[in-house]
């Protein structure tokens, strides 16, 4: 039996169908940040009042806010329990180029977690009174900004998989590198409710996106080998 | 499998030089050379928290020894990456076996990502060598830490690797199930690959002056 | 290529280097840092538009371009560990990390005190604000990464690959007072073309400037100091080193 | 060694599209000229491009040049109007630039000045004449990057003079 | 000098609290960080000096159990 060299798509298909297949079955995965988002999104009106025209104003950034602490909530998941059953060494020995497994298990991790969210959250802006016109910018920068979301998120995550408190240290880590994405992600939703063009906001984003899919992997392949040292 | 013991009959497949491994400011081993190559079962000794499994993960590339380099046929590891783990099975501690998928499917995964292709009548058969018939269809979750092992360890009967690393493989395996082991390494090293293992009982079916040993102290600096 | 770094690049060499330079740094520091600081609270004139709470430029301009000037000497150095596996880049790295939050916070502090009288407010989320509060964050992640671990050299790499994703934040506080019209005034001082800003008001700044310069110099030399120690803790000099310091401390102690 | 050669430039190739991708976008979201807020002009042209106005009642970011000569104070309390302009360079007033009148009342900033930038954040409001005017809620001075001690500003003619207070205006702060 | 007086100094044009504050709270800062520094470096070599103190006497113990002993952990194969 001979090893074949296998290539980068099919090592990229090999680990996102596991990733997918484990989540399948563990369906806490997806169910339980989803919920969180939705729970924290309805205590706003509750905390600040049912108005319409302050719940409006302030719902880009409630939604923002919530996307990303449901989204930092889930990162656990993306290495820790690989990390613990001793499969993340495994992958790390494998002759397949790691940023390759760690792309594939990032947008697992997207499809799991950021996916479902964009789902909802037009639902949730209605509960919000959403400005009508921001419908789209809101989907949009939802659809750019959670998979930077995750991409950044992982590599706080590859930082802090291999220490036992890491939870707290891995908000402090990651929250910040989170913050230009919210305020752009915000900014276009506002742009957007006073009928103006919204793209500047929006190509940075983007720019965004595109910036971490191209490094990030990198960088959390560094930070494994660290972090499984 | 003759073409390559005649490559490397001057080069070994695994050497290490001035290894040297501090953790948290202890000095587990000094200035370590070691030199493997084909044929060799290299049993590393030493009480417990003298840095057995340290040498081994530094073997492996997995850590970061503080002083000293390893060499795959005369070659830096970190500059030959992907031909080293081409040629690599390391076994841990940890099983590396997912609890939400089933027996069959975790071996399966573990092979396509060392780039073996196997169907799946070959896997039940490989799954039957390591005494887990009837479980292949059973999440791993359901299963016991020896089942999780046997999983494994199953990867060793389809492994084309020629260096295996393996940090006590006989834990939680019974007697029957130590001797097949030991015939495996046997045909393994027979083929030219070459093992390097730690284990708290001795190897039985082995010749003793057959086996190189590394004893490592807990040393008091 | 790197030969001649070599005798340098011993830890001993570089403890005994650095013990050497710190009284020439803090002596130079203290006769800069006076000059500067009592010739810009007393003798520099006032703004035409801002009066004396101009006096706080001397602190708040040293300090901001400080905290992002720490910042890149701390990416290089961990880019160069990173790369080249330097343990002493990791070192000066952990030694700086704390140097540079707290300039970061004296920036963000004394900016906060000037931009209550003259912008009407403490806070303003601007982008150059923002950004600096950005930076004083990814500090303290790379200090409490750097304490995450154990095992000094793990923790000099991870926070190493922290520093570089963050190094991507000081281009933007860079130019975000271009990208943004924010009320965040153009920097004064930039390294080429006229300063805008009479000269009786520079030199003082310049005094300032370097007596800061040198005060970081000396405390990250100091600080490089402890980690070289802490990452060589097993070496006959360390363990030499150490016996003697704390048999003559306790001779001290028992006179 | 083909193949691996292959996997390399695949690598290098996609690290140099996705850079270039970023740069296109950022060079675009300048392009943009992100403005977080309105200018006068544009408050009843409409920003560039979209024509589209802030709507009356709307909260609103405006920022402009303090146009010389119409700051209005209430000489009993703190109740300020002055009219914005649009920032532009080098600074000159005309009668005919678009201008609005901002409403405020409370302390402003030591950097107000006439002919000097400033920033407020408020409401758009039609007036009982049926002209529009910002209600501010907070007012911001924005102050450029050249120092000068007041001799070289008196010699360049500069008015620099900050607002003073009656104790009557602060009175009826509250 | 650009005061009349030392009140004059202190008030600092109107501005004193603002600038007084930053160059206070500028000032604590910075000599909480030079302390830390070199309070830090001595606690280092104390430590150090601790543990080679322990690790003396307890190699001096074994030393004593077992007078054969080597410490030679060299291992070539």
């Amino acid at each position: 039996m001979a090893a074949a060299n296998l290539s980068y798509r099919a090592v990229f298909s090999l680990v996102l169908k596991r990733d997918l297949t484990i989540a399948m079955r563990h369906k806490d995965d997806i169910i339980n940040p989803l919920l969180f988002f939705v729970i924290v999104i309805t205590l706003f009106p509750l905390g600040i009042g049912p108005e319409a025209q302050t719940l409006s104003r302030i719902a880009p950034g409630i939604i923002w806010v919530a996307a990303l602490l449901s989204t930092l909530l889930s990162l656990d998941r993306l290495f820790k329990s690989d990390y613990e059953d001793g499969s993340l060494e495994q992958m790390l020995l494998s002759p397949q180029p790691i940023f390759v497994l760690v792309l594939a298990k990032i947008v697992a991790h997207w499809l799991i977690t950021g996916l479902p969210l964009i789902l909802i959250a037009p639902l949730l802006a209605i509960l919000l009174h959403l400005n009508e016109q921001s419908y789209s910018a809101l989907m949009l920068t939802l659809l750019l900004g959670t998979p930077v979301l995750s991409l950044l998120g992982a590599i706080g995550v590859a930082l802090t998989v291999g220490i036992k408190k890491g939870g707290v240290l891995l908000s402090l880590l990651v929250l910040p590198l989170y913050i230009p994405v919210l305020i752009f992600a915000t900014s276009a939703i506002d742009t957007a409710a006073l009928g103006l063009p919204y793209s500047g906001q929006l190509a940075i984003i983007a720019a965004l996106f595109f910036g971490s899919l191209t490094l990030a992997p990198f960088a959390v392949s560094a930070a494994l080998k660290v972090s499984t040292n | 499998m003759s073409e390559h013991q005649t490559n490397t009959s001057n080069t070994s497949l695994l050497s290490a030089i001035s290894l040297t491994c501090i953790r948290e400011d202890r000095l587990l081993f000094d200035q370590l050379n070691i030199k493997i190559n084909a044929g060799d079962i290299v049993q590393v000794e030493g009480p417990n928290g003298s840095g057995k499994t340290s040498l081994l993960r530094i073997l492996a590339g997995l850590s970061q020894p503080y002083e000293g380099d390893i060499y795959f046929k005369n070659k830096l590891i970190n500059h030959s990456n992907e031909e080293f783990h081409q040629a690599l099975l390391y076994l841990g501690h940890l099983p590396g076996v997912k609890g939400e998928m089933n027996a069959q499917e975790n071996l399966a995964f573990n092979l396509n990502l060392h780039g073996l292709h196997c169907d799946d009548t070959s896997i039940k058969q490989t799954l039957a060598k390591v005494n887990l018939t009837g479980f292949e269809d059973s999440l791993a979750a359901h299963l016991s830490a020896g089942q999780h092992r046997r999983i494994s360890l199953a990867r060793l009967y389809q492994s084309t690797a020629r260096i295996w690393i393996l940090d006590e493989p006989f834990t939680a395996i019974d007697k029957q199930g130590v001797y097949d082991l030991e015939q495996l390494f046997k045909a393994h090293i027979n083929q030219g690959g070459c093992i390097v293992l730690t284990t708290h009982q001795d190897l039985l079916t082995f010749e003793p002056s057959s086996i190189k040993k590394i004893t490592l102290d807990y040393i008091v600096e | 290529m790197w030969k001649w770094l070599h005798p340098y690049a011993n830890p001993e060499v570089s403890y005994h280097l650095t013990g050497r330079i710190i009284p020439w740094f803090s002596a130079l520091t203290i006769l800069f840092l006076s000059i500067g600081l009592i010739w810009a609270l007393a003798f520099a004139p006032a703004d035409y538009q801002q009066g004396d709470s101009f006096r706080i430029f001397y602190i708040h301009v040293p300090a901001a371009s400080l905290s992002m000037g720490i910042y890149l000497g701390m990416a290089i150095a961990a880019f160069t560990s990173l790369v080249w596996q330097f343990k002493l880049a990791d070192a000066s790295a952990a030694a700086m990390a704390p140097v540079g939050a707290i300039f970061t916070a004296i920036a963000l502090i004394t900016g906060s005190a000037w931009g209550k009288p003259m912008w009407g407010t403490w806070w303003i989320w601007d982008a150059r604000l923002t950004s600096e509060l950005i930076l004083l964050f990814l500090y303290l992640g790379v200090i409490a990464l750097h304490n995450a671990f154990e095992d000094k050299a793990l923790a000099g790499k991870a926070a190493g690959i922290l520093t570089l994703v963050g190094v991507i934040n000081l281009p933007i506080i860079k130019y975000s007072v271009e990208w943004w019209n924010t009320l965040h005034q153009g920097s004064t001082v930039s390294n080429l073309g006229k300063p805008s800003m009479s000269v009786e008001m520079l030199w003082p700044f310049v005094f300032c400037f370097l007596g800061f310069a040198l005060l970081v110099g000396t405390i990250v030399c100091i600080r490089f100091r402890s980690e070289i120690l802490i990452r060589n803790s097993i070496r006959p000099w360390v363990k030499a080193l150490a016996l003697e310091k704390s048999l003559s401390n306790n001779a001290l102690e028992n006179k | 060694m083909h193949p691996r050669r292959k996997k390399r430039l695949t690598i290098v190739a996609s690290i140099l599209i996705g850079i270039s991708f970023v740069a296109g976008l950022v060079l675009y979201a300048l392009s943009q000229n992100i403005d977080l807020f309105y200018t006068p002009s544009e408050i009843t042209l409409g920003k560039d491009g979209s024509g589209a106005t802030p709507e009356i009642g709307q909260r609103i970011r405006i920022g402009g040049l303090v146009v010389p000569g119409s700051v209005k104070r209430d000489p009993d309390n703190l109740k300020v109007t002055f009219k914005l302009s649009d920032m532009k360079m080098p600074i000159t007033f005309d009668e005919n630039d678009l201008m609005i009148s901002v409403y405020y009342e409370g302390i402003l900033p030591d950097l107000f000045r006439e002919g000097q930038g400033i920033v407020a954040n408020g409401t758009l409001v039609l007036g009982s004449s049926g002209e529009l005017h910002i209600e501010a809620s907070e007012v911001l001075a924005k102050h450029d990057e050249n120092y000068m001690p007041t001799e070289l500003a008196d010699a360049a003619g500069k008015d620099y003079k900050k607002l003073e207070y009656t104790n009557k205006q602060l009175e009826n702060k509250n | 000098m650009q005061f009349d007086s030392f009140s004059a100094f202190l008030d600092m044009g109107g501005y004193g609290f603002y600038v007084w504050l930053s160059f206070g709270i500028s000032t604590a800062l910075i000599l909480a960080l030079i302390f830390n520094s070199i309070y830090a470096h001595k606690q280092v070599i104390k430590n150090i000096a601790i543990r080679q103190q322990r690790e003396n006497k307890l190699r001096e113990l074994r030393s004593q159990r077992n007078k054969t002993q080597t410490n030679t952990p060299k291992e070539v194969i």
